[in-house]
């Protein structure tokens, strides 16, 4: 089966930042992106969940090499001073190329 | 007037929502696994705002709009105010920084849903009468606080990066399409919009089991509350003591306003109950969207863990006595 | 006749169930951030049916199964061959593809229960009386339609990838123990072995609560169904005029055949309404397994965001007026 | 004697609640899809739990703790000492590991409260009078036989890894702050603290609709132990005879112990239930905490998938023929 | 510690695509899987997860290399044209290699 | 944008493990972790995760590639002989280093 090289883009934030970061992905070129919702614990405490005002997502996101880096430069420039936040990427090899194309 | 507040007091402390707020609070301290799924407390809320809204609209619907916009536009102006003068003590005798100032200004002009019912039932729980349709002041009450904080805010700041960087359409639409804004106000439209003959199909549902179902959800806002405490030394001593003085002031306040406004000895306290509590719903979300710059510590801590319980446990019977007290 | 239909309209319109719908239609519409957890709407989704199946059985056991077989059959045959004259129609005159018009077939010929649901209601609320044991007609049409719909999909199509090409016992499986069939016929038969003693102890919960809890899911299906709307251009004009066309067909022979099994007018109604109203729950699942080549948007998209509305706002009331009108 | 029995327990296998649970089973073994959100099975257990415990609250208020404490001391030692002789058969006779037979032990010991509730609701619905403040014997019973059991396993043991070696606190914290004890502990002491008039407030919530509640949580628990059914293979003829033969003899034993302590024959039955029930919630969560050497299999099948359906079915009606058959 | 070289494969679909999909994971020889439910937004518009039948969900399977292209391979030729789908590996390093072979 | 190899430590295991799991975690300093509620099929067979004492949670932990081999080999000698679990770990590049050093 051929699979290209593509980069999946993870943030990991306080659910409230979800609507800022939905506009900075569709800004920076990605056709989509899946979130989920989850508990973590990190140097701001624990994030039990139980209010949405209190709770965590993690959003994952498939990008060309190019677009992940200037996605993570976003990230660190305008959202790593506000939200509590974790950032990182991962090499992955996708079917259908076309799809994740800007 | 002594013996009126500790009256007032124990009848208010004993009661099924306050000791299961209690009950949450000690779960979270004693660090008992005890956890509400997110779910159910979306659906508690789902159903509180509803049934409320319902209520207040059929409530209008029976004693005319005439009746309830004097009493709603004075309450709205309150509530748009309290940040004129809670922005200048925060920033000046607070030092805090102008956006934490504004988004904490912004919480406490804006109100919250759950301490206005808990008074509701305390005045159920004393037979104090009040206006059915004091809904539309909590209805009113929540997003002009809102805008006038994220405007005070936003005016502090420099350039925002664009992602953030509402208009003022935006922040109006942030203020009064949010979910919980939205709900009450939708709810109340669609019980004015029913009446009595609407009310009458689902009455079981919307109001025989109301107060049970706030008990079992401040169970869980104990939990959320309790969870909190440990934050309270990030937010220092002035904060706290904000907390508790300004809704003191705000009930009494709104207690004068409501008395002006020729409301019942319930009604007056229904307004000083509004006037005190702080937003932990609603102004939050808008401060993540419209104002992220400011530390969400400084603002939902105090809201939850300090100003919520206070209310919820001395506050109500206070704002009740004082507003007794005046009637006579 | 027209006095009749505008009377029998706005007993519907002003009821907390319509009017909760339209709100969360205005939601979505409005693009509020407002959201029911998936676990709230499955919830509301198991109370409703177990309740309603539950009802149902406890009314066929006073009944009696003789009583209830007729017009069961009759309204099992009228689900089983709507499918027949939809899929041509859909066929020659939509030029749909072959398997695209077997799903839609499918949809239109099984039944929606909170439309049934609504219409009980409704029925309900202007006095009206109809035969308890309706639900197992509801309970009877689910399936039939399904499986008719899928074999004529299936025979369209050449060799299905082996994942997909469950044989007719599968098909058979999923149509039948799919959870909204199975929980409406279990919960049924529950009602049926309990009878009146059982009711006596579940009533406060499966059946005085009940038109609350539905206008709260009413509120969540204007939410999902407003969503929806903005599909509706990929669905195309004739779709959406087969969304309301067919179903006033389909309403009227529904009656019409409720009549002459001799049921009375609120039964006749109902019968109408189950034939008019298309699925949305059970139908989608089957298809995603036994038909996955068709495309979703073009039978959940009219079926959820035309024919529903369309039902529960104006369909109900006039296959009343009609069932009415030739009672007389 | 026989036809007391044979009486008793059809009074029981036809009512909504055993049904219910009977419908779960059977979705599980002809694997419908259908299935509860997890949400929805928590917020169900809280329900439960808090509404159990502050009506138990509110008759301790009435009763006085005098007369509650007494039989409450003999139910917790009997809760307590079951694992002594529960222990040596699991380990020598079903020839168990000794840290499996702990487990089992510690099960066996403690309590199910839905198997509680399910045999006071049995008792209204033949009219048989019991002693409302029964549910502190629940209460008190959860923990002990846990402790005990822990006990038991890590003496067994030799050096655990130190993530798992919990000190005799850690072990006393989990087993009485565990959410099912905390909640239901909690909601007692609320009960009792409002008293009478704390219930006229949350009665329409916390009492009217509880039967209704218990038969839809009793259809998840039927969903639940069918899908466990399947690896009554794993556990094996010895454990299977074990989770049918030792329920009956603790029955035995509770019914005698509360006649001995002066309980009505209703009192009697449910204490004879309490010690024939095996816990599912509170055990396996301090099991896989302290003893996590301890294989669920062992523990969670029989309890689950045998204990908990014998008992809802015949143990109740069997265990309150015989207190009625005692009493006379 | 000792780790192997396999590969994450890591499916996104709607939730209704669950049991044809779970019966093909089982025919290429996977022995598990780990299921997620996910919000997501892709060509096909917003998935927000309210009702099951609009639901998404995501999928991750541990399998050997072989596997791993069979089972890209499948879900193209057979999933593809119908669903609305994204599949991507990974190269990941798991404990106990024994479990996941086929 | 500067990114940094760390390596990213996935455990699948059933929920009532998640206490000693935490309790592991920090032991072997890691910094945060993100925990979400899945369900899966795997030799103990399906986990549907309707009730909690009966559903698997997946646990992601961002860690040094020293602090991974640790944790790896304390699961494998502690918690393999008694969960249901799965771990293995993953390549990743994050933002903000220091965040996760221990
Ligand atoms: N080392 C880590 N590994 C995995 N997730 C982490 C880590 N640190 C933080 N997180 C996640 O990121 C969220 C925010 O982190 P923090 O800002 O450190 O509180 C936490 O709630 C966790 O969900
Ligand atoms: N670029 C992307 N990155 C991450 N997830 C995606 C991406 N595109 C699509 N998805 C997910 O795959 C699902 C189906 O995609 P689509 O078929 O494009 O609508 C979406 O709902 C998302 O959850
Ligand atoms: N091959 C696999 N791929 C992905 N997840 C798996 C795999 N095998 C097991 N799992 C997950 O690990 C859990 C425990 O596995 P097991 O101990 O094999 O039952 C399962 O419930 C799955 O969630
Ligand atoms: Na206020
Ligand atoms: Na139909
Ligand atoms: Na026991």
């Amino acid at each position: 089966m051929q699979t290209h090289p593509l980069k999946l883009v993870t943030i990991i934030c306080e659910a409230l930042a979800a609507p800022p970061l939905q506009r900075l992905l569709a800004e920076a070129g990605a056709q989509g992106y899946t979130l989920f919702t989850v508990e973590g614990s990190g140097r701001q405490g624990q994030r039990a969940g139980e209010m949405r005002e209190l709770a965590n997502i993690q959003v994952e996101v498939i990008v060309a090499p190019a677009v992940a880096g200037q996605l993570l430069a976003r990230l660190a420039q305008d959202f790593f001073p506000q939200f509590a936040m974790v950032a990182y990427e991962t090499d992955i090899r996708v079917l259908r190329q076309e799809k994740f194309a800007p | 007037m002594t013996s009126d507040i500790l009256h007032a007091l124990s009848a208010n402390l004993l009661t099924p929502a306050v000791l299961f707020f209690a009950l949450g609070l000690a779960a979270a301290l004693l660090r008992s696994d005890l956890k509400f799924p997110e779910a159910l407390y979306v659906t508690l809320t789902i159903y509180l705002l509803t049934a409320l809204g319902f209520k207040g609209g059929v409530a209008i619907s029976e004693a005319g709009l005439r009746t309830v916009l004097l009493p709603a536009l004075a309450a709205m102006a309150l509530g748009a105010v309290i940040p004129l003068w809670a922005y200048p003590l925060l920033r000046y005798v607070g030092r805090l920084r102008p956006v934490d100032a504004a988004a904490i200004a912004a919480h406490y002009g804006s109100v919250s849903a759950v301490t206005f019912i808990t008074a509701t039932n305390y005045l159920k729980g004393i037979n104090v009468p009040y206006e059915p349709y004091a809904t539309a002041f909590l209805a009113v009450m929540e997003s002009p606080a809102i805008i006038v904080g994220v405007l005070l805010g936003k005016m502090s700041l420099g350039r925002q990066p664009a992602v953030f960087n509402g208009s003022i359409g935006k922040v109006l639409h942030e203020a009064v399409l949010g979910r919980s804004v939205f709900l009450l106000v939708g709810a109340l439209l669609v019980g004015a919009l029913c009446g009595k003959a609407g009310m009458d199909k689902v009455e079981p549902f919307f109001v025989t089991p109301f107060q049970g179902v706030l008990a079992l959800f401040l169970l869980e806002m104990g939990l959320v509350a309790g969870r909190r405490l440990q934050d309270l030394k990030k937010v220092g001593p002035f904060l706290v003591a904000f907390a508790v003085l300004l809704p003191l002031v705000h009930g009494v306040l709104g207690v004068l306003l409501g008395q002006a406004a020729g409301l019942s000895v319930g009604g007056a306290t229904l307004l000083g109950v509004l006037a005190a509590s702080a937003s932990y719903i609603a102004a939050p979300a808008a401060m993540r969207l419209s104002l992220p710059e400011a530390n969400p510590a400084l603002y939902l801590t105090p809201s939850l863990a300090v100003t919520f319980p206070f209310n919820i446990s001395l506050g109500i019977p206070l704002f009740y006595a004082l507003a007794h007290h005046l009637h006579r």
